[in-house]
């Protein structure tokens, strides 16, 4: 287990490394940043200033060097826009996001089982029904209208919570809200099928046999089995919250990393977005790992 | 008239299939006395699971449907009671041992973890159901039983797994414990401990043992009244004796007839060369030693008969001859070529060449596919073996000589009972015309009748067509009458290894005798005796 | 001798699947549906472009539910005065060819690599996986704002995009199904038969793990018709005149509190399209599965 | 009483760094409120350049001007305020190694600036420079030894300091006690971000914001807290007057016949949109009232296409209209209308939409070489008050937006910027209306409005200059 761990910790930099090189040399095709940090009537003497000051008459190559330089010694360049450390403005949203990212896939993950499990039960019954009308729903009604509506119900018309912002508690219950729904519908439906197939299997009936109660079957028995695609989807999801909730974060005014990194993008502030594709890498390698971990915990005949 | 433990009347099952309604038990009635010993015997596929998994509520319905009867317990009929009264019944008061062990296991928990689970469920609190579990897995003879309760269903053998569930089944100390098969898989004399096992409950607790098998000697055994079943129906009743010595019904006649151990044993084969050659090989599970310098060579034409103690290594040597596992050392020729050298192009021309009937016959069949597709399959993959317009007709000829019905090719593996599945991989695997199939307990599941005649069968190809077979079995009478030489394994070593004559009329090693010793005999009478025997001995030296 | 005659007749398989559509009257519906749509999206813009594209700010955002204006109104009218009827209808076309596109190319290629990573050696396997985290971790706006700078936007780039995104979810589901499948004994049956590497993955295989990618297909359509719509508002989308669902629903975003019916429309258009795959693919799972097959045989006789 | 106000932005501040207070999301912030310039325009009364922080100017026989500042200013910091503080914030703006916004107002001139004293200042330029005074209205005063770099925490002399900044959440000012003027109502506020409009409508609505300056027109429901107002923005289609078939004045006519505009107004853009016929709004210097927005003709323009078609021009030739994506409300909708309308009268109108990066490649020299006859629409905005600020670059030879290259047009510019008064004024019409009238130079659309939310607590009337400042002394309590 522990080499397999530092196997994959090695192979996980190589592609970091590869990310970098990645990102690095395709942004740098997207565009001058000169003309996004700029006015538009600003003059031509004040592009080249620009240039010169941030590096950008340089050869990519030698910008490359440099930028690899930097990051042996842990500096990841500042951020043109903000005349802070890229990785300052980073961590900062990454943590609010990071939290978002945690406390939806858990609460997600938690009722995805339950109701996709329940729904396998009966399948075909009326819950089973009912849950994978309201899920699928959920999971195909495009999130700024929740959203929006979520506002206009919760916020303006009942006064409940605010509509939007950091501070309190309340002001995280729209937005988790929200997010919650997508891989809620999706989790429940890879949950609910592949709980139907474990469900008919022949240990079920072994544990039937030994007087276990239907509970236990379904969320001891046989939803560990049914597990594997499960943590997969799990994972892509955590994955992209991990990336930014940028619909979320737009509406809700949420600090976090998803709306930053499009903001990045948009105004080619290269060092941010590589900063920030780096802690968001890190972080869902790292998932990943945990994941590829978790098959073998689940599933005893999976080695690595 | 005073009530039975256990009585099932006028039990009518039925299922749905895409071609139709099976009808699979038809209006049969049978009861089970406290303290009793009855035993279901019958043709492989007429009834006897589906009966018994009705008494747990186990049919999954629809597609089954229990079309009449009554199942009474107790004096309640359990087909009226709600599912939580059943779940109560359940592992307390009846319990089962499946068949089909490997699949019945849930892969993803420690053994023992499920064995503590039977008690739990019902009240027991974790730590004596620890210390209970650790128990019941000593005395159904797991080796390492501390270590065993924490490893998982794969990596037991056949034998162990089916032990593993007798120790699940008999936890709770059932009143009446419903054993399908439960010895199939076992050597006989971890058979016999099993046996005595289940004999001592009984004389503990006096519960009633409801035991399917085609196992005459188990019958003689232990049985105290036999039901005969044919095609879904009950056909003859009555007490052990009776009925052995004096069968009413053509089938029982046929069934008993058909006991094997009986036959001449094969004259000594003529020497020739050897198309397979294994010489020292080794296999490693981490720090156990599964093989341990296991050499034997194979004449074509010849039957191997591996016998030997469950969990000695025998299925592992199938699998590494095939190539399913890679082995920890050692060599083996086919027709002059080390096996484990083979490139995957040479490995694939050689497929055609070995086949195997797997242990496990439900894990074996992928459950989406036709019968018609499995068995089909070999020709896709080898197409020159026969052109595709005989297929049709070449899938029936197979299913008819293993005892099959041509109409059973439109059915899925789920469809069948554990001796048809059993079936359809022999079929399968004589498909592809190989000129080596290993048998790992291939015909262990069926009822003697229908054994004979895959075992005349394969005699037949065997004779006509020189395949070779390595014929892993624990029913010592079926392995006297195929094999030509018998190795004798224990603890992944060859323990003694000679003509059938040789092994069966003048064992070498203790372990041999031994095993020879705790044989079975179909006659209750000549079974009684040797209990006797036994007990004597054992007051003697006890 | 032949057993030819023995062997029973069962009916065809287009006459089996029939019966047991019929059967589920939700999947019934769904599939009808579904060929509604097909049937628009191939004849909406040759029949209905004109009328779509015809502008008439003096009937913008006409509330739905009227008549007068003919029936192409009943769904009311854009921010200019278009049809949205007749808008959904063209849009169709458009809206399937990006969203299955992109859902068909990443199912197939994530599915593919996932086979090939679950099935292949350590080494393959590893290098698969690593590129998959990279993708996961590479955010997909980025891959967009590069496609569309380096190679200009189309309905191909788009296609390209959107499904570059999605195949580390079936890559690593399917990866991690066939880690445990490949362990199964019918597996080893069909190797000690000689078949080939090819046949036991698709064979063998595939048709387990089949289920859990439909399920996932069914709802990346929905994820792909939305994120298509935020790639329109971010321009690299299709571009108007050309419209897909998703377009529209990004166009009715500003309006959602006073004309909420701007992007309503074409959201339930995407709600629905992605229930009906679903209930389909939720027919298909049991349809295909033996052990599951009588849930639908059983109904199918009673009823037929 | 609660003295404090939130007032919520639609972007939020990426610095606080006073030379770049020209960017509207800073200088909504730190103008006025945080850091004080020497002059300041009032839009409000209309009263033109008024003295903030210094007390007078005049203009010197050689042309330089001498500006005579206020006594008695301190900074945020305690230090005190004087004219060193005016040249080193103003040489700092215009350093090399720190990338301010402030030199492209000074672009192709010399400005020096000389301390005469502690209260006393001149600031020369070659040329000279007839409205040095109004450029100074966009320079922010810093103190002395402010780093050479952008900067976080402002430090000005303002009325109001900063107090905390959570980056993406808020931005806190308060009221400073020291302050050389009148003191404002306001004690603190605090700035929120939110990109959504109907969020930004919503909290006002909530009273989780007290003015939400930019809201969208729909959400404008409520006339007692709802207010529209014209901001500075002026929507127009540049062409390119190199390429056919565009060179052609009466192609050029059809396309601003062709369009509608009366058509788009209380529909795609808000009620209280004014046409435009100059790139600069109305109470900008130099504003013609005299010229007229063209008439919707498009039997006129079909009959001039024609007209040109005889006489060989490719008038069939593909034009390409160009937008960015989500560059004002409607951006969608309204050029998707623009283009049926400039089809209906037959020219052959492909419609473009473009990432802003991309858009700035085709908007701004050097413009691509395979370009194709183009359409750009883009956004203008000139809250400044002379039109300098906009004519050379979108209209000299060598303006780096320009489509046209008319010595005429050069001219005019030249001496215009030049001249001071009523002749600037003058010269400022002239050119407008050539331009409009004589060249069709471009297809001048709307000057655009926006709306804004505040709550009813509040005393504020948002206006021109709201896009760029967001003076907190103006709001009152009610
Ligand atoms: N799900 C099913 N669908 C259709 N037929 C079934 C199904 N399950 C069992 N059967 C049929 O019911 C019959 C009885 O099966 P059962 O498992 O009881 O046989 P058995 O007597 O236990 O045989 P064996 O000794 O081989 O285990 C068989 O013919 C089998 O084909
Ligand atoms: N994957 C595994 N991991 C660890 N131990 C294993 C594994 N597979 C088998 N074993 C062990 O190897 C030994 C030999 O197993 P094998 O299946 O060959 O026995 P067998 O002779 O076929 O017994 P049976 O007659 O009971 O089927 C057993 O003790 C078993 O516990
Ligand atoms: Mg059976
Ligand atoms: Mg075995």
């Amino acid at each position: 287990m522990l080499t397999f761990v530092r196997k994959r910790a090695l192979a996980s930099l190589i592609s970091l490394v590869g990310l970098v090189v990645l990102v690095f040399f395709l942004s740098r095709l997207t565009g001058d940043p000169a003309a996004l940090f700029l006015p538009e009537d600003a003059t031509e003497a004040m592009r080249v200033q620009f240039r010169e000051l941030h590096g950008l008459n340089d050869p990519v190559l030698v910008q490359f060097g440099r930028y690899v330089w930097d990051l042996f010694h842990l500096d990841f360049g500042d951020s043109i826009r903000k005349a802070r450390p890229a990785i300052d403005v980073v961590l900062e949203a990454f943590t609010w996001t990071l939290q978002l990212a945690l406390i939806t896939m858990v609460l997600v993950t938690a009722a995805a089982i339950v109701v996709g499990s329940l729904a396998a039960f009966r399948a075909g019954g009326f819950f089973d029904r009912i849950a994978s009308l309201v899920s699928l729903i959920g999971a195909s009604a495009p999130d700024f209208w929740i959203a929006i509506v979520a506002i206009v119900v919760f916020s303006i018309s009942l006064g409940w919570v605010p509509t939007s912002g950091t501070g309190t508690i309340l002001h995280w219950i729209l937005p988790i809200g929200v997010l919650f729904i997508r891989p809620f519908g999706l989790i429940v439906q890879v949950v609910r099928g592949s709980m139907i197939s474990a469900l008919s299997s022949a240990y079920v009936k072994t544990a039937r046999a030994k007087g276990v109660r239907a509970r236990p079957i379904i969320f001891v028995h046989a939803l560990r089995n049914a597990m594997l695609p499960v943590i997969t989807v799990i994972g892509d999801q955590a994955a992209s919250l991990l990336n930014g909730a940028v619909v979320i974060e737009t509406i809700f005014g949420f600090p976090g990393v998803g709306k930053l990194m499009i903001d990045s993008i948009l105004q080619r502030d290269f060092n941010v977005v590589l900063a920030a594709i780096l802690v968001t890498a890190l972080a869902i390698f790292l998932m990943n790992l945990l994941i590829d971990l978790a098959y073998a915990v689940l599933d005893p005949r999976i080695r690595y | 008239m005073a009530e039975h433990l256990l009585e099932v009347r006028n039990l009518s099952v039925e299922f749905h299939t895409a071609a139709g309604v099976v009808k699979a038990v038809k209006d049969i009635s049978w009861y089970l006395d406290r303290g009793e010993t009855l035993a279901i015997l019958g043709e492989s596929g007429s009834g006897k699971s589906v009966s018994a998994s009705a008494v747990l509520d186990l049919i999954d319905m629809p597609p089954g449907r229990i079309t009449s009867g009554e199942i009474r317990f107790d004096g309640k009929d359990l087909l009226k009671l709600s599912a939580s009264q059943r779940r109560d019944i359940n592992g307390r008061k009846i319990a089962m041992i499946f068949q089909d062990p490997l699949s019945h296991l849930n892969p993803v928990y420690p053994v023992g973890w499920q064995i503590v689970e039977a008690l739990t469920t019902h009240g027991v609190d974790r730590l004596a159901a620890h210390a209970e579990a650790l128990r019941l897995v000593t005395r159904v003879g797991i080796p390492e039983p501390e270590n065993a309760l924490k490893k998982y269903p794969h990596q037991f053998s056949g034998g162990q797994r089916q032990r593993l569930m007798i120790a699940m089944a008999l936890a709770m100390k059932p009143d009446v414990i419903i054993a399908d098969e439960p010895t199939t898989a076992l050597d006989v004399t971890v058979q016999a401990e099993v046996l005595r096992l289940l004999d001592e409950l009984q004389q503990e607790t006096g519960m009633g043992v409801l035991i399917i098998t085609h196992d005459l000697g188990v019958v003689a055994e232990i049985a105290d009244r036999v039901v005969v079943m044919n095609a879904g129906e009950i056909v003859e009743t009555g007490s052990t004796r009776e009925v052995y010595k004096n069968p009413q019904h053509p089938y029982t006649r046929k069934l008993i007839g058909a006991a094997p151990g009986r036959g001449e044993m094969h004259p000594p084969l003529e020497a020739r060369e050897p198309v397979l050659k294994v010489r020292d090989l080794q296999k490693y599970y981490s720090a156990f030693h599964a093989l341990d310098g296991v050499s034997f060579d194979l004449m074509p034409g010849e039957t191997l008969a591996v016998v030997g103690e469950s969990g000695s290594g025998k299925s592992t040597l199938a699998r590494i001859l095939l190539r399913l596992d890679e082995p920890s050392g050692g060599q083996a020729f086919w027709k002059g070529r080390d096996l484990f050298t083979l490139s995957p192009a040479e490995l694939f021309k050689l497929r055609r060449d070995l086949q195997m009937v797997f242990q496990d016959p439900t894990q074996s069949l992928n459950p989406r596919m036709t019968v018609y597709d499995l068995v089909s399959e070999a020709w896709v993959i080898h197409p020159e073996i026969l052109p595709k317009k005989q297929w049709r007709s070449r899938v029936a000829e197979l299913l008819v000589q293993v005892g099959l019905r041509p109409e059973h090719a439109v059915r899925y593996p789920h469809q069948f009972s554990g001796g048809q599945r059993q079936r359809i991989a022999i079929a399968r695997a004589l498909a592809l015309e190989p000129q080596l199939i290993v048998c790992d307990e291939a015909v262990s599941a069926l009822d003697v009748s229908v054994q004979a005649q895959v075992i005349d069968l394969l005699d037949k190809l065997r004779k006509e067509m020189g395949i070779a077979f390595i014929f892993i079995a624990h029913d010592l009478p079926v392995v006297r009458d195929f094999a030509d030489h018998v190795m004798v394994m224990q603890k992944g070593k060859v323990v003694e290894l000679g003509t059938v004559r040789q092994i069966f009329e003048a064992p070498k090693m203790p372990y041999t005798q031994a095993l020879l010793a705790a044989g079975l005999d179909p006659d209750p009478d000549v079974q009684a005796e040797r209990r006797e025997a036994r007990l004597k001995l054992a007051r003697a030296t006890g | 001798m032949t057993h030819n005659e023995a062997m029973p007749e069962t009916p065809g398989p287009i006459t089996r699947f029939a019966r047991m559509l019929w059967a589920d009257k939700f999947a019934l519906a769904a599939a009808i549906f579904l060929l509604i749509v097909l049937v628009m999206s191939l004849i909406g813009p040759a029949w209905l472009d004109a009328a779509a594209q015809k502008q008439n700010l003096r009937g913008r955002n006409a509330p739905p539910f009227h008549l007068d204006l003919g029936w192409l109104w009943f769904l009311g009218a854009d921010a200019l005065g278009r049809p949205l009827l007749a808008r959904i209808i063209v849009a169709t076309q458009n809206t399937m060819m990006v969203a299955a596109g992109a859902v068909l190319v990443s199912a197939i290629a994530g599915s593919m690599l996932g086979l090939i990573a679950g099935y292949a050696g350590n080494k393959v396997s590893q290098v698969i996986m690593r590129i998959a985290d990279v993708i996961m971790s590479f955010p997909s706006l980025l891959i967009a704002v590069i496609v569309l700078y380096v190679f200009g936007p189309s309905v191909t780039n788009l296609i390209i995009i959107l499904s570059i995104t999605r195949i580390p979810v079936y890559l690593r589901t399917t990866r991690a199904e066939v880690l445990e499948i490949r362990e199964r004994m019918f597996v080893s049956a069909a190797r000690v038969m000689g078949a080939s590497q090819k046949r036991i993955i698709f064979r063998h295989i595939l048709p387990v793990v089949l289920p859990t990618l439909t399920t996932i297909a069914t709802l990346d359509f929905a994820y792909v018709m939305l994120a298509e719509s935020s790639l329109s508002f971010l321009g690299i989308g299709i571009q108007p005149p050309e419209i897909t669902w998703g377009l529209m629903i990004a166009q009715g975003r500003q309006y959602l509190t006073n004309a909420w019916w701007l992007s309503f429309w074409p959201g339930l258009a995407i709600i629905l399209t992605t229930l009906s795959l679903n209930l389909l693919s939720n027919w298909l799972r049991i349809a295909l599965d033996p052990v599951q097959r009588w849930r639908l045989e059983m109904r199918g006789h009673k009823n037929g | 009483a609660d003295t404090g106000v939130k007032i919520v932005l639609n972007e939020e501040a990426d610095l606080l760094e006073p030379c770049m207070a020209t960017r509207s999301n800073i200088g909504r912030i730190i103008l006025g409120n945080i850091s004080e310039t020497l002059t300041e325009l009032d839009v409000r009364g209309g009263k033109g350049l008024q003295p903030r922080l210094a007390e007078s100017w005049a203009q010197q026989p050689d042309g330089s001007w001498r500006f005579t500042l206020r006594k008695g200013v301190k900074f945020s910091d305690g230090s005190d305020f004087d004219a060193k503080d005016v040249k080193f914030s103003f040489d700092r703006a215009m350093d090399k190694s720190i990338t301010c916004e402030t030199p492209r107002y000074f672009g192709g001139m010399t400005v020096t600036a000389k301390v005469v004293d502690d209260q006393t200042i001149d600031f020369s330029a070659d040329p000279v420079q007839p409205i040095l005074p109004l450029l100074l209205s966009l320079v922010t005063i810093v103190p002395e030894g402010t780093p050479i770099s952008f900067i976080r925490e402002p430090i000005g002399t303002g009325p109001y300091k900063l107090t905390e900044w959570t980056p993406g959440q808020q931005i806190v000012l308060e009221e400073r006690n020291d302050y050389w003027g009148n003191k404002p109502a306001v004690t603190k506020a605090t700035y929120l971000f939110r990109s959504d409009p109907a969020v930004r409508a919503a909290m006002v609505q909530t009273g989780e914001a007290d003015i939400a300056p930019s809201i969208s027109q729909l959400d404008a429901t409520n006339p007692a807290t709802d207010f529209s107002y014209l901001d500075s923005e002026t929507v127009y289609i540049r062409l390119d007057h190199s390429m056919a078939p565009i060179n052609d004045l009466r192609v050029r006519k059809a396309l601003n016949m062709a369009i509608d505009r009366e058509a788009f107004v209380g529909t795609l853009v808000p009620k209280g949109t004014l046409l435009a016929t100059s790139v600069f709004p109305p109470p900008t210097l130099g504003w013609n009232k005299d010229v007229k927005v063209p008439a919707y003709d498009p039997e006129g323009a079909k009959k001039l296409l024609e007209e040109a078609k005889a006489d060989g021009v490719p008038v069939d030739t593909k034009l390409t209209l160009v937008a960015r994506t989500a560059n004002f409300p409607n951006v969608t909708e309204i050029m998707e209308a623009i283009q049926q309308q400039l089809q209906e009268v037959g020219f052959n109108v492909d419609l473009k939409f473009y990432e802003v990066a991309e858009f700035e490649k085709l908007y701004s020299k050097p413009y691509p070489t395979d370009r194709g006859p183009m359409l750009v629409t883009a956004m203008h905005d000139n809250s400044k008050g002379d039109p300098v600020f906009s004519m050379f670059f979108k209209y000299a030879s060598d303006g780096r937006q320009s489509g046209i290259s008319d010595p005429k047009v050069d001219d005019l510019i030249k001496r215009a910027s030049a001249a001071t008064g009523d002749d600037r004024a003058k010269l400022w019409s002239e050119l407008v209306a050539y331009l409009h009238d004589d060249l069709a130079a471009d297809v001048l659309l709307f000057h655009m409005v926006g709306y804004s939310r505040v709550s009813e607590r509040i005393d504020f009337k948002p206006t021109m200059a709201t896009n760029s400042q967001l003076q907190l002394s103006e709001i009152g309590f009610k």
